[in-house]
């Protein structure tokens, strides 16, 4: 139907279903570095716990308080990131955030192809120039914890 | 005492020309309101009819274009003088929005009136614009901030209001004519009555209420009121100080400039008479033209038509919403206006402003710039249905059902 | 380098419908552009379609309405931005005029960052704008204020200027980058330059400067720049100030409120990324819209086609008028740009311009809000013609036609 | 010529007049009150000293800053005032001012037709309401003056 449609198209299976039931979302009891994130024009909180392995990203752990899109994005991140070292996960941050913003990674390494596929159901809030900052929330926290700042606003 | 009216709210939107836009092919169904009302035909007109025939810089003016065009926006403070009933035209001081209202009150008022140790009063609904001015004042004046709690039902808490007053400290009480978030609308009367038997002033934000109802400032009896034009269906950029003129007086000015000054040298400058001394540079004229028709719309329709077509459409709203599983209205006041927040089991409030959005159904999603009173109420946001006089009883039907929808989609 | 350019004046003249009023029967020629600009067809239809197609408050909704409205509203600050060469937009603040733009500085500058005992430079030739506040400053703020004297020419005198900055002390120049009573057009990079050396910001007051001028905050180097909409052909209700990120992020908010806050609670507040945490309110949405439109008239234009035009009609106004018996320009400064003072002998400058209204022609009389400077140039008043891009020759021709009909009639 | 009567129905011979040659305007040496006046958005100024003669208003003098109709203003507004009480004063100040805004003066009291017709050259300034200022400012460092006060302003 026409109007499911309308609602499906933003929020996808996927983002309802880890919006919901985010797999990642609890404080990490071990960590080495972590950072708020506050969305002061809507309210949206996060908070995100990372544990480094020799250089790179290992567990990571979020509280969010916020919107399906903020929860299943901070949930997807976390997948996304495992495992990468900071640089490669700027990079993925930038794709990311392109993609929230437009629609779609314009410029995109071809390595980044692969993860930003699974972060793509995010990309509906392009529509919502305010919602992409629900989208990218969690990930300005987790690049303020691994640049050892505190706490971060999305702009 | 009945109210007849003939308000017919088919023939008030064709007054909006926004109105009749679609959004994702599906008709505009437009309830954010509080946040900004739409335009109708007469205040675009009238801008445009300055900006085409008459517009030049005003009072300072000799020639024909300024005269003409100090006269159509002088116009605009006779207009608001009589609307809220005014005692004098020159008690009607422009700024730039509410917000700037405010400000000013905490700078004249606060800096220039009240001393260190007295205390200002605001309450626990109150919006930002009302809050942070006086934190300011407090943080660089050593002001006291006393905070009238409310009640669950989002009422003031009327006992406690004056246990705050007791001790006679409070220069100035600055509260919410009408919250934003609750639609609570406050008892205006009783709040000045108390105030003013411990010798405090009164000052009100009737950013809301002024848009659904009649405010008469001598019956009030109040000090002070402040609002602001786009929320009465006129243009941004022009905000309103009302004051009694005596006390308006005795403040020294806010912002410095053109206009404001009687006169200038570099030792010393004097002031301009009440309103001037309040209104430095050059003023929002084409702002000030439109709000007069803005507010001419108005007093055609009448607030006893306004007040009773929201009344109407609050009812029914408040009783299909109610009808919503799963779906909580914040705020049961008594007294309130057209503005309702809700929340949804399950969903939170961004989730469902955009699936709402997604079927052409405008609401508010978040704090509504009033963070203390989402602690006291536990939340981290609300979604806001909002009302104008151009709203209908099939709009509010379109949002339940909308309403409905998402609590399916989510459940 | 030589400037080629098609500039055709009546063509211009067609964007704008004012200019099609006539005034007591006449052609209206309007001369008084520096108190405030007509505006363009551009801005009064990018105002009009936001009110009648696209419309909601901005920044918090999340609806589409009030998306497609905050990326309309925010592309004026990129507009900005561009215009000024700015590093980067969050450098544009948005306030309601010009002379709330000064205010924001000599609050937040004043008392934020400047100390007691430090001083404050301003200009013998300065709009009240950029006086007032800065006495409002000083009296509550113990800083000095310092004031540049002016040649006989009408222009700084750059030595006195240098001797004033000597002791260090001086922590902020503000000037005006083109002065609206003598047209003189102030050496801004030598300003910024000698400043800078003994440790002083620098701010320009651009009202009148960037109406003629490509104003290039980079190139200029100096800390922060102000103007204003109404007279670049933009609607009233808004103005700007540019600063330079790291200095807007040292400085303390001016006004509370919404939209300018991180997070509230009664204790403690927090603020919001410039610019933001200087814009308490609902912006001048609508306001923002026409500027927008403006920029992009002007650029449409081009400042150097503009440039060229308005010196033009400078240099044969000023050959015109001096061939006018008994008639005194006031100022002789060599930069200049199109705004030219003068004074009739046995004629008071009011009825000069009342005399040249009854003939259509729409000049300024008075202090021009600049008393400071008329005690300096010993008179009370002057009369004023000032150019825009819409100016003809043939106006400037009426109007030293109709002066010499005032002069035989005064005689 | 039509295009001189543009300006003669302001500025009639008598302003002209009058402004050019002012007969009172000078200070007075003996006086009982006096007042300045100001006009702060344009910078007209005027003072006006009073001698009073058993309660009516005797010798007046004026030192004017201003345009000719300021000036024409104050030279009449001596002659209109000389021998009346400050009751009668106020009575026709008001008259005058109505004149000045609206071109006549509408509810007139009979005894005041006479000296409104020595001021109705100046009623043509009722199109401009920012002049009116400069014909009454005179009349409020006047009024001023009788009452005690040392400075007004035209408002
Ligand atoms: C040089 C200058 N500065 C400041 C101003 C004040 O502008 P506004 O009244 O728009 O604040 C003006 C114009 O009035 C001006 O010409
Ligand atoms: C109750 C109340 N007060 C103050 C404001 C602030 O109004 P403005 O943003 O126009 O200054 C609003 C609306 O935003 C409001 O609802």
């Amino acid at each position: 139907m026409k109007q499911t449609d309308d609602f499906a198209d933003l929020y996808q299976e996927v983002i309802l279903d880890h919006g919901r039931h985010p797999r990642h979302g609890k404080r990490l009891e071990a960590f080495d570095v972590t950072a708020k994130g506050d969305n002061p024009m809507c309210g949206d909180r996060v908070q995100v716990w990372v544990k480094l392995d020799n250089g790179t990203i290992g567990a990571v752990g979020f509280e969010a308080r916020g919107c399906a899109i903020s929860v299943a994005s901070a949930d997807l991140m976390v997948e996304a990131v495992q495992g990468r070292d900071p640089a490669d996960t700027k990079a993925l941050f930038e794709a990311f955030r392109d993609m929230a913003r437009t629609g779609s990674c314009r410029h995109c390494a071809a390595e980044l192809e692969a993860p930003l596929e699974r972060l793509a159901p995010l990309s509906g809030v392009h529509e919502y120039p305010s919602r992409v900052k629900c989208a990218t929330l969690p990930w300005h926290a987790l690049i303020a914890a691994l640049d050892g700042v505190k706490e971060a606003t999305s702009e | 005492m009945s109210i007849t009216t003939s308000f017919d709210v088919n023939r008030i939107r064709q007054d909006f020309p926004i109105l009749s836009q679609t959004i994702r092919g599906r008709p505009m169904v437009f309830l954010d309101s509080a946040a900004s009302a739409q335009k109708p035909r007469a205040v675009i007109d009238a801008m445009v009819g300055a900006m085409e025939t008459q517009y030049a810089n005003v009072h300072r003016g000799l020639h024909w274009m300024s005269e003409r065009t100090t006269e159509a926006y002088e116009a605009c403070r006779d207009a608001v003088a009589t609307l809220m009933n005014a005692r004098d035209r020159s008690e009607i001081v422009f700024t730039n929005n509410i917000t700037g209202s405010i400000n000013l009150m905490a700078h004249s008022y606060g800096r220039g009136i009240l001393k260190p140790g007295q205390a200002v009063v605001i309450s626990g609904m109150e919006h930002h614009s009302n809050i942070v001015p006086w934190q300011l004042l407090r943080d660089s004046h050593a002001i006291e901030l006393r905070v009238v709690p409310i009640t669950n039902y989002g009422e003031l808490d009327m006992e406690a209001f004056e246990d705050l007053l007791r001790d006679g400290k409070v220069g100035l009480v600055s509260i919410t004519h009408m919250s934003n978030v609750l639609g609570t609308v406050t008892p205006a009367e009783r709040i000045v009555r108390v105030a003013h038997k411990y010798g405090a002033k009164v000052m009100f934000d009737g950013a809301q209420a002024i848009v659904h109802r009649k405010v008469d400032v001598q019956a009030l009896d109040c000090d002070f009121y402040a609002w602001t034009g786009h929320k009465l269906y006129g243009p941004t950029g022009i905000g309103v100080l009302w004051g009694r003129k005596e006390l308006l007086e005795q403040m020294p000015p806010f912002m410095g400039g053109g206009d404001m000054i009687s006169s200038v040298t570099y030792e010393k400058s004097t002031w301009a008479q009440v309103p001037h001394k309040f209104e430095a540079g050059t003023p929002a004229i084409l702002e000030g033209i439109g709000l007069k028709a803005a507010i001419d719309y108005v007093q055609g329709i009448g607030y006893d038509a306004l007040a009773a077509h929201e009344a109407a459409l609050t009812e029914h709203a408040l009783a299909r919403l109610s009808t919503i599983k799963g779906l909580t209205i914040i705020g049961q006041a008594q007294d309130r206006g057209g503005v309702i927040s809700f929340a949804m089991d399950g969903a939170h409030a961004h989730d469902v402003a955009t699936l709402l959005d997604r079927q052409g159904i405008a609401v508010r999603a978040g704090h509504h710039c009033a963070e203390p009173l989402m602690q006291r109420l536990n939340l981290d946001s609300t979604a806001r249905a909002s009302f104008g006089v151009y709203t209908t009883h099939e709009e509010v039907d379109a949002l339940a059902t909308g309403l409905e929808r998402v609590r399916s989609f989510f459940k």
